[in-house]
């Protein structure tokens, strides 16, 4: 088991494929992407019942075990978060390398 | 006029949307899953776009269809100029882009239900009317987001270079605009033949298909009322939500004039005149948001979302297509 | 008896529950997702809804339907009484109150699946029996809760307070009640000219939709049948399973021997009296599971779930429908 | 990056409203839902098949940084979970501020 | 043969398929909610089968019929064989096994689209070849997992004991096979009786869903045949994509060869063996994977799945179909 | 509130009800699955977009407060994620007991 951290954001879900291509550019190693999340921020209420997606989030889950491109993702999602809100939490994890 | 309001009121579809409202007014938990409502949307544009190549397909295409065609673009055009015009002061720039874009594109869903209620009321409209809305979903976007750039510098807009190329693809081929085209192209292509294998399913389903639909349409537009009116989703702090309700009834109703005098300018029949004065009159809130959201995050889609859906969108179809109808026929056909 | 037996035996929608069942059993991947059932769920309750509506509004509610509405009123106010007292001592509280609430109302597509029956086997039945069964859905629920409140103290019942609005909402309101009420009602209002238009929908695809819930049904049924013969979900320790097995089979019988002498009393019709009887004999898994995890969620719904959608209803479809229908007409039609 | 507490709350889908209300007034910052979870517990399978959602669970993630706020949270919602069952988790994040 | 063609061509379905190729690649957002994909096509398997089983019901399975189902077996079974050799020098022994998997099963969709092309060009065909699609399905996945273990040692295959009853159970209860086959039984057993009652519902809503189907196997398929390109989806390092290519429309054609000198040998009639000749031409694309990635997830599915999706099923809807037809006119019928 | 592992499982969904199956014999106390998830790594994007889930993941959530289970199942997960792909990341966490 590897020590990395663990990136977890939260976007709304239009900006979806933008982020994943973001995070390749980044170098991020992988990602996993969960999508239609409701969820309420400073941007009020986004219950996630519109037809076009408007309303709803998607979670992205990255690990990462490379403390520079952690960095890099974390200024990279920034301004996207900026812009059209969410949430970006890091935290620690260990990786089960196989 | 009563007759043709009363029917309107007490169709099916109507009703339906009603009924999501109440269900969301008494906080049932009456919920249409978000797939489902996505294949009812995407079982509309297919059917309507359909319908309206096979009707192209029949030679509709002659000299009053381009004018009508070419009124359409124009009512695209003009209606967000003079929307940003008059919002540009009260709201910021990027709310007051999004608006515009939101009531000079369409809403596929209105003009739906008025080909339907001229269907039930007898009134002859021409296919090219579909590629009319076609047309005039997109323009809109592109000039909303102009006139963010041109006006919105002041107003903190960041200088990010606007990528064009993404933007007409976002405004362009947004997943609604993309399938009423290419169903209408191949509506087009496959003429009556393939209007034969298909009316089963996009002819006689339709009004079912629509009424659920609208039962969604109802639960989301009074949640969202709901929502407006608590502040959940934070409507913009300088301006009364009075002046934005007021805008949300009386831009539509000053659209369906622009759009009446082009249709009599041009002669336009009954049927294709009311959908005409509809489209102007009818704000987008699917295609625009889902485009906005990507090209102009800046703007708060707790006021752009709301007030087309939740608002106009309820008002056309209750009040408007039949008040509209009114006045076509008065000032129109006279 | 025998060819209604075997006619309702071999009926697609049947068959295809039975196909459910076998596919879970061998633990193929069959599998319907779950935004796609619902939207069949939805679809049932509105189909039923507005048939039973537009048949209202032909000048069905004589005296003879408003009998038959007071009928079906006592039966779901008298059914939970008798199960609670009946299971109290063997169950918890909770449990009880939940498993009469459960049995006490009704199961919507079983009702649905009768109906096709009976048109099948050409018997008619009244569109109040609808409204009959909307009227039973939520009383059930209410006295479950209210037989907990006074019983459950000595059982650890929390003391909360009753939130009596919200307990009517969830009773009354709950998503599956208010779509049936509700398209009822619109059903009711637009009359046959609302049949017109939808009857494509809503009668010709009826029971392909069926079959495909059904299917469904039958994978979920079967899946808790092996969870509870698993004890995966935690059957009631003190009680033992076969005493469950032979209640979720006694009292369906015991409930239509009730509503056949209500039935007799009042002189229903034949198809009449099959539905108030299947009413009577069927419990709720899709509404009073919903309302309970609310308004009870001490109960375990590995107990009342399985026992309602795994015995109850696949026993209803089965022997119910066509023995009910054998003892309707030896018993009221003489 | 600030230090923050990420609570994630496992609860049964039909009490995802009554969650977020409570969170609301228990005065959390926001939440991200994740409906259409199943799961197994001590309560057994919840294989999220029903129509009714009666055995479908959700995850709530809440990022807190007021350590006030994460234990009125974790107070309001013991009950719930004890109630109907579900799990919370509390751990420790850095919350990326933009 | 044009004549065919261009009807082919310009049918609904294909130019669906065509459009959401479109949108994919153009990077439109349109998209297909998985869930509802799903649906379409358990609605397909559903209605494929249930019209099969009816048909068989009356009376087809002669002689004829069952040396037609042996053809069928025998093909399934030798695909594989020839496909694997052909194949397991150039891929490793995993990769190998996996497509010899995918192109001795069947594609149900470009079966349905034969079927739905012989119904509008006039041609008769057999229910029983329903059947023989369903017979087709399973074998060559339990071959492809045979050989991999027979030849995939040297190749590092993990001595791991092969779990047969958990083989079977992947490769014959697989959802869709069961599915087929369910429903076929089920149409047999209720005839012409059941078609009535579902014929509203699965003959004519046919053509629309698959439409909507091939809508979204357009944009998967582009966008696998994209990730090809980009090797995002790694293809297997020593092999050039080129070779891949030409094996995904090479062999297809190799066995409609196969599958038509056995029509030829058993005389079987124009429809039936354009039938037959699709089966053996065609590539599974939900079953096998869904089962390979159970039994064999040494496999590279970013080989396979584009292989058989992108690159032969469309090959076989666009050129196959109507080339096979002039084949089996050229060849069988003289 | 009692110390804990949080294990976090990315896996196939075709594998999810054998990771159950493994999980249960294992001794976890409880798992929470998070369905129709979409990602990318080392094997190249899974969309999530094939109507058979062969290119879709799900994310399995063990809550666990037994160091020597948590052990077993990390062991036990392996092999699978060695074969299909995934990723399997475990932390720490408070578990709220009720
Ligand atoms: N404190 C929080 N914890 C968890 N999720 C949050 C939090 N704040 C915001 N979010 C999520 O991020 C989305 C956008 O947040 P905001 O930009 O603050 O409106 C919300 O809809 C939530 O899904
Ligand atoms: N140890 C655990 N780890 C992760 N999720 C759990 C755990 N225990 C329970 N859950 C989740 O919480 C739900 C209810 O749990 P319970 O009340 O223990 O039956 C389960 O269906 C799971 O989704
Ligand atoms: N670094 C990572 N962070 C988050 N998820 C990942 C990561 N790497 C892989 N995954 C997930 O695991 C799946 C299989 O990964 P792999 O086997 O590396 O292709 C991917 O589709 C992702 O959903
Ligand atoms: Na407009
Ligand atoms: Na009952
Ligand atoms: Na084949």
């Amino acid at each position: 088991m590897k020590p990395c951290k663990r990136l977890e954001i939260v976007i709304e879900q239009p900006l979806a494929r933008r982020l994943a291509e973001r995070l390749d550019e980044l170098g991020a190693p992988g990602y996993t992407v969960l999508s239609n999340a409701s969820g309420r921020g400073d941007r009020g209420l986004r219950r996630g019942d519109e037809v076009t997606d408007t309303f709803t989030n998607c979670l992205f889950i990255v690990a990462c075990d490379d403390d520079a491109v952690v960095e890099r993702i974390v200024d990279g999602v920034r301004p996207l978060i900026a812009r059209s809100g969410g949430v970006c939490l890091v935290s620690d994890a260990l990786w089960v390398k196989h | 006029m009563d007759a043709g309001f009363l029917s309107n009121l007490s169709s099916p579809p109507l009703l339906f949307f009603f009924l999501g409202a109440a269900a969301a007014a008494v906080r049932s938990d009456l919920e249409i899953p978000a797939p489902v409502a996505k294949f009812l949307s995407l079982y509309l544009l297919f059917a309507i776009g359909f319908k309206g190549g096979v009707a192209l397909s029949k030679g509709d295409l002659d000299g009053q269809a381009l004018s009508g065609l070419g009124a359409a673009l124009v009512l695209a055009c003009l209606v967000p100029l003079y929307a940003f015009a008059l919002l540009k002061r009260r709201l910021g720039a990027a709310d007051a882009a999004a608006l515009a874009a939101t009531y000079g594109s369409i809403s596929a869903v209105t003009f739906v239900t008025a080909t339907s209620y001229l269907d039930s009321s007898g009134v002859a409209w021409g296919g090219h009317l579909v590629a009319a809305m076609a047309l005039m979903e997109s323009p809109a976007i592109i000039i909303g987001i102009l006139l963010y750039r041109l006006y919105g510098h002041a107003d903190g807009a960041t200088g990010e270079r606007i990528n064009w190329g993404e933007l007409l693809r976002e405004a362009c081929l947004n997943g609604s605009v993309f399938l009423i085209v290419g169903s209408m192209v191949i509506g087009w292509i496959t003429g009556e033949r393939g209007m034969t294998v298909l009316s089963p399913f996009i002819g006689d389903l339709f009004i079912g298909m629509l009424c659920l639909f609208l039962l969604d349409m109802g639960i989301v537009a009074a949640r969202r009322l709901r929502d407006l009116r608590r502040g959940q989703i934070g409507v913009a702090r300088g301006t009364g939500s009075a002046f934005l309700l007021a805008f949300a009834v009386g831009l539509p109703l000053a659209n369906a004039l622009v759009a009446l005098a082009l249709a009599r300018l041009l002669g336009l029949s009954e049927g294709d005149a009311l959908l005409l004065v509809v489209l102007g009159a009818s704000a987008s809130y699917i295609a625009v948001p889902a485009a906005l959201r990507l090209a102009l995050p800046e703007a708060n889609p707790s006021i752009y979302l709301p007030l087309s859906l939740a608002v106009t969108f309820p008002f056309n179809l209750l009040v408007g297509i039949p008040l509209y109808h009114e006045l076509v026929r008065r000032v129109v056909l006279t």
